[in-house]
């Protein structure tokens, strides 16, 4: 199984910027791994970490979260006080033994189509070294 | 007389007057339960009943949970136009439970102006079950406190143990270092400086050291004892929202089972929710029937939060909760980056 | 009614014969020290010091989470039913009772549970006499005892020197019958012994105000005490979680793809969502209502529909309960 | 052994036809996959049937047909939460499952021989359809005395089952009076509510049963008019709707006194009621 597995990654990209970006990527042709799965939301700041942690039980191997550069988010500061939650996320699955890789934030503006690009890439790669997700994940079969 | 007593004494003085010349309606303290080691809590509305009122070693419960319910409006708008005024509420509190009430009091779910806060010393109560831990295979019939503030035990063989106190008060306490109530109305006792203690920091960083594999495992062992009944989050006072995320059920976004991924979930979200707001009273631990390490993830949130913005919840009234705020240059190393 | 004497090497051999037939549970330490029923062998020997289980063994045939239905491509199929033998070795006689009392619930003839009767089918109970109790213990108030042997197959009881083992029912005659050779026949000397151990547990034990619970209770359905209870009272759910005889459940859908199944999980009558209808309409709406529901069930409303109170004395509620409610508390003042 | 209690039998939505005017209400005809699961499932009116869709879960709901119509198993449903909504989205031939029959039927050894007075309002009028047509089947009705109708919702619209009213108003073995708050153009019936129409029609509590279902501001004020008219509390019978689960009497949901509303009701006498809690 692992040698087909390939990893599914879940992004959560704010409307203003991130999503942007990942749309001038594409218009730009910008060649980045087809594993992510693309929410829209209107800014990092809406991102409840039960959104990625309910991502990771449902069965993502990573998620992804990105949002305007700070000093650049449309609502002036979501992202800003969006970074204080992420902060505590990262550390918090760290702590408890989950590969803190398999939630990931980043900043990514409209006009940053290559950035974006180059990030997927290396979320990707980051993940498809780590393997499957296994420690939150639900399993329906039981 | 030991300090207990003389606090005991001062605090029936202080909820009569409060009761008497009606500055409060209600009075909340604690009053003697029917095992040794416990109170429990006290609501009083009649300055004659005070003799009710206890102080000793076993004043464990964070009086603070109940002060969200006491002002909550009622959530349909006609019962909220019927419903009584808020009461105004003397509350009898330690340094943790001060704290609470202060996270409470930012977040605007009590009323200032309708709270009388006394403030009690408190040297560190008694965890009910390390001092049943500590009689072996003896029952306890009665517990009181020493001249020297240790546990004198009454057992089952008509025998009297003392229990030193510190080996018998609870984690939390150990780990404390505000047990002054440094806000109040009234303050009873001498309040005992905080200690610098580093306990709750040591213990973080003894499982923090352990390898990754290590801690998912650590982690699995103290929450897969988990029964999903809720009583750490019923019993913290800072989980006061209308309906909980977790008893959702329109969609039910999580099992109510044992599934390991449902507890672990459960207990991660509310260690992000209660970040930045949890003032580490320990009420959750001595609630768990079952004895888990339920401050495992809160011990290291709190950490996380006073070292990354030099904040610890609990401690101004007027200080903007430390996730409702932000500074340009938090740190943000965690960010991916190309 | 068999009665027989085993020492305590051949206790062992006995648990590792009917660790042969299936899985043997019996008294061990578990990672924080504390006396549970775990899977026997353990590393640390067994023990028959301790006063009772943090958890009553209903979990054995009430998991807190049990799948009923299995979904395959969206469609409902019976969840397997567990096949293998169990023993229980050293549920407390309060607890064992419990079974009997649930029992009425989930096998009530009309539509029996199938899953907590092959549960209950499929384990063998041997009960423990109690030695020590402890002072939330208020068994004999509810019409078992320290040696009552209601609810297992057999009852066994510590003796200086060797265990008494009392068959309880035909199960537990041949549990016994297949191990004749490991008993020896109970003397009298040890009869007596038995009778006064059981009696010195006894006599510890405090009377609770339990008699005409259901008249009482009845009368007292408008008591100003619901209120106070329902001030104090967090719902927590701890009391009914760690009560041998609370039984209520939710049922929930878990699907992902097709795949997945419909679970049954714990529930509880302190919790405000239990009787929530769709309209937001609640019945009971307040903690004084729901404390009062659970008080009512236990020694009015069980004791109108069986004769007989939903409690059996353990006391677990009254030990666990963060706010240190005793229903004994509230069981005597409901009757001044 | 019996079945399992919680299996549900495999059926399909053979039809979904809309009731109302506000469009949240809609009756399903439903279908058993298997035959001898239509011959196991033998009913009564008044009794419920918990619907289930995986993944969503089950929901209790009165049966609006009866025995009598052989070819049919009518469910109707109001929009209110997660699986009703679900359910409305499903189209004619979508797989359904129904566990039951569940709780007790209305009393109908009690019933025969009696003048029978049937009381709904608005969206509880499903299970006192079922009634109805029990009792104008053809084979019944020499069975009961008198049956009369009294039916009231918000608007016209909102009146359930409008072919099915108009026909029995045609008949001469059933009297039935349909009532509205609010009245649009062109309707000639009753306006006002149901306890007014009720004690303007003063029918006798002689020899007679009243079966009342309704929202519980109606039920409060017809209970009223009931006592005012003479009928006793045992000749009320009532139809309790509460959150239930497991349908058996085992989960403790529905749990109302000593009773369980899914086994020892829905359908309760006001004398019963009486003796319970009010707690529903």
């Amino acid at each position: 199984m692992p040698s087909e597995w390939e990893p599914r990654i879940l992004a959560f990209l704010c409307n203003w910027c991130s999503y942007a970006g990942a749309d001038l990527a594409g218009v730009s042709r910008i060649q980045y791994p087809p594993n992510i799965r693309i929410i829209q939301v209107p800014c990092s700041g809406r991102i409840n970490p039960f959104f990625l942690l309910r991502g990771l039980q449902n069965g993502a191997d990573g998620v992804l979260v990105s949002g305007c550069h700070p000093g650049d988010c449309h609502y002036i500061s979501g992202n800003l006080a969006a970074r204080r939650k992420f902060a505590l996320v990262k550390e918090l699955l760290k702590y408890a033994g989950i590969e803190p890789e398999r939630v990931q934030f980043t900043w990514v503006s409209a006009s940053e189509g290559g950035r974006f690009a180059a990030i997927v890439e290396k979320v990707v790669e980051q993940i498809q070294k780590l393997g499957p997700n296994k420690k939150l994940v639900k399993s329906y079969e039981r | 007389m030991s300090d207990s007593q003389q606090i005991e004494t001062r605090l029936r003085e202080t909820a009569e007057k409060l009761l008497r010349e009606k500055k409060v309606s209600l009075f909340l303290g604690y009053e003697k339960a029917t095992l040794p080691f416990r109170t429990s809590p006290l609501f009083l509305s009649k300055p004659e009943e005070v003799e009710r009122l206890a102080w000793n070693p076993f004043c464990t419960t964070n009086l603070s949970v109940y002060l969200p319910r006491l002002f909550k409006a009622p959530v349909d708008a006609r019962a909220a136009k019927a419903a009584p005024p808020p009461p105004t509420v003397g509350v009898a509190l330690k340094g943790c439970d001060i704290r609470s009430v202060v996270a409470l009091l930012q977040e605007r779910q009590v009323r200032r102006e309708n709270l009388v806060l006394v403030g009690i010393a408190c040297p560190g109560m008694v965890d009910r079950r390390k001092a049943e831990k500590a009689l072996g295979d003896h029952q306890a019939l009665g517990a009181g406190e020493d001249g020297r503030g240790n546990i004198r035990v009454v057992v089952d063989d008509g025998t009297e143990i003392t229990l030193r106190r510190e080996d018998v008060v609870a984690d939390a306490c150990l780990e404390c270092r505000s047990p002054a109530p440094t806000i109040n109305d009234i303050m009873i006792g001498t309040p005992v400086e905080g200690k610098k203690t580093e306990t709750a920091r040591l213990r973080t960083a003894e499982f923090e050291s352990r390898p990754l594999e290590a801690r998912w495992a650590g982690f699995q062992e103290v929450f897969s004892r988990c029964i999903r009944c809720n009583a750490c989050r019923q019993a913290c006072p800072m989980c006061y929202c209308q309906t909980c995320i977790f008893d959702q059920n329109r969609p039910r976004w999580i099992g109510a089972g044992t599934d390991l991924s449902d507890v672990a979930i459960y207990h991660l979200v509310r260690a992000l929710h209660l970040a930045g707001r949890c003032t580490e009273c320990g009420a959750c631990e001595r609630a768990c029937p079952m004895g888990i390490d339920v401050r495992l993830l809160g011990r290291k949130m709190c950490a996380e939060v006073e070292d990354l913005y030099g904040y610890r919840p609990g401690e101004a009234i007027d200080a903007t909760p430390v996730l409702s705020s932000f500074a340009m240059d938090d740190p943000q190393d965690f960010v991916t980056e190309p | 009614m068999t009665e027989k004497l085993i020492s305590h090497t051949n206790l062992e051999r006995l648990l590792e014969r009917l660790r042969e037939r299936g899985t043997v549970y019996a008294p061990g330490r578990d990672a924080e020290g504390e006396v549970a029923l775990l899977q026997w062998p353990q590393k640390e020997p067994l023990t028959l010091e301790f006063t009772n289980f943090r958890q009553s063994p209903k979990a054995f045939f009430l998991p807190q989470t049990q799948t009923l239905l299995r979904f395959q491509d969206g469609k409902p199929v019976e969840a397997s039913l567990p096949s293998g033998e169990r023993y229980l070795f050293g549920v407390r006689p309060c607890d064992a009772r419990a079974l009997l009392l649930v029992d009425k619930v989930f096998l009530d003839g009309d539509q029996n549970d199938p899953y907590y009767a092959r549960l209950r089918e499929k384990t063998t109970v041997i009960g423990l006499a109690c030695a020590q109790t402890m002072p939330s213990c208020f068994c004999t108030s509810v019409g078992g005892g320290p040696g009552d042997g209601t609810g297992a197959d057999v009852l066994a009881v510590a003796l200086d020197a060797d265990l008494l083992l009392k068959a309880v029912t035909a199960k537990g005659e041949d549990l016994l019958s297949r191990a004749v050779d490991l008993l020896a026949e109970a003397t009298p000397a040890a009869l007596q012994e038995a009778e006064e151990r059981i009696h010195a547990a006894q006599d510890q034990l405090a009377p609770a105000a339990t008699a005409d619970s259901d008249r009482r209770l009845r009368e007292a359905y408008d008591s100003p005490l619901w209120e106070t209870a329902g001030q104090k009272c967090l719902g927590c759910g701890t009391c009914s979680f760690l009560c041998p005889t609370c039984h209520c459940f939710d049922i929930t859908d878990e699907l992902r793809g097709g795949v997945g199944r419909r679970v049954r999980t714990w529930d509880c009558c302190a919790y405000p969502q239990f009787t929530l209808h769709g309209s937001g309409h609640n019945p009971r709406p307040t903690p004084k209502e729901r404390w009062r529901q659970r008080m009512m069930h236990k020694f009015r409303y069980a004791v109108e529909n069986f004769a007989v109170s939903f409690c059996v004395g353990c006391g677990r509620c009254i030990r666990n309960c963060p706010v240190s409610m005793d229903l004994r508390t509230a069981l005597k003042e409901l009757g001044a | 052994m019996s079945r399992n209690p919680y299996l549900p039998y495999p059926a399909r939505i053979e039809e979904a036809v809309v009731e109302n005017e506000s469009r949240d209400i809609k009756t399903f005809r439903l279908a058993f996959e298997d035959p001898g699961s239509a011959a196991e499932f033998r009913y009564l009116p008044g009794q419920f049937a918990e619907l289930s869709l995986p993944g969503v879960g089950e929901a209790p709901f009165g049966i609006a047909s009866s025995p009598t119509e052989s070819d049919r198993l009518l469910f109707s449903v109001k929009r209110v939460g997660v699986f009703t909504a679900e359910l409305h989205s499903l189209e004619p031939g979508a797989p359904i499952g129904v566990r039951g029959p569940l709780g007790r039927p209305f009393p109908w050894e009690r019933m025969s021989g009696k003048n029978l007075l049937v009381i709904g309002g608005g969206f509880a009028f499903t299970t006192l359809r079922a009634l109805i047509k029990q009792v104008l089947h053809p084979d019944q009705r020499a069975h009961f005395g008198s049956l009369l109708v009294i039916y009231g919702a918000r608007t016209p619209g909102e009146l359930m089952y409008g072919n099915e009213l108009a026909e029995w108003q045609k008949r001469s073995d059933i009297e039935v009076h349909l009532t509205v708050d609010n009245a649009a153009n062109g309707w000639s019936q009753h306006v006002g509510v149901v306890p007014a129409v009720l004690e303007e029609l003063k029918p006798s509590p002689k020899n007679a049963l009243a079966v009342v279902c309704g929202p519980p501001i109606m039920l409060k004020f017809t209970l009223l008019s009931l006592t005012k008219l003479g009928f006793p509390d045992d000749a009320v019978i009532l139809s309790l709707e509460m959150r239930m689960k497991c349908g058996v009497g085992k989960c403790g949901r529905c749990n109302i006194g000593g009773k369980y509303v899914c086994k020892d009701g829905p359908v309760f006498t006001r004398q019963e009621l009486a003796s319970l809690p009010a707690e529903y």
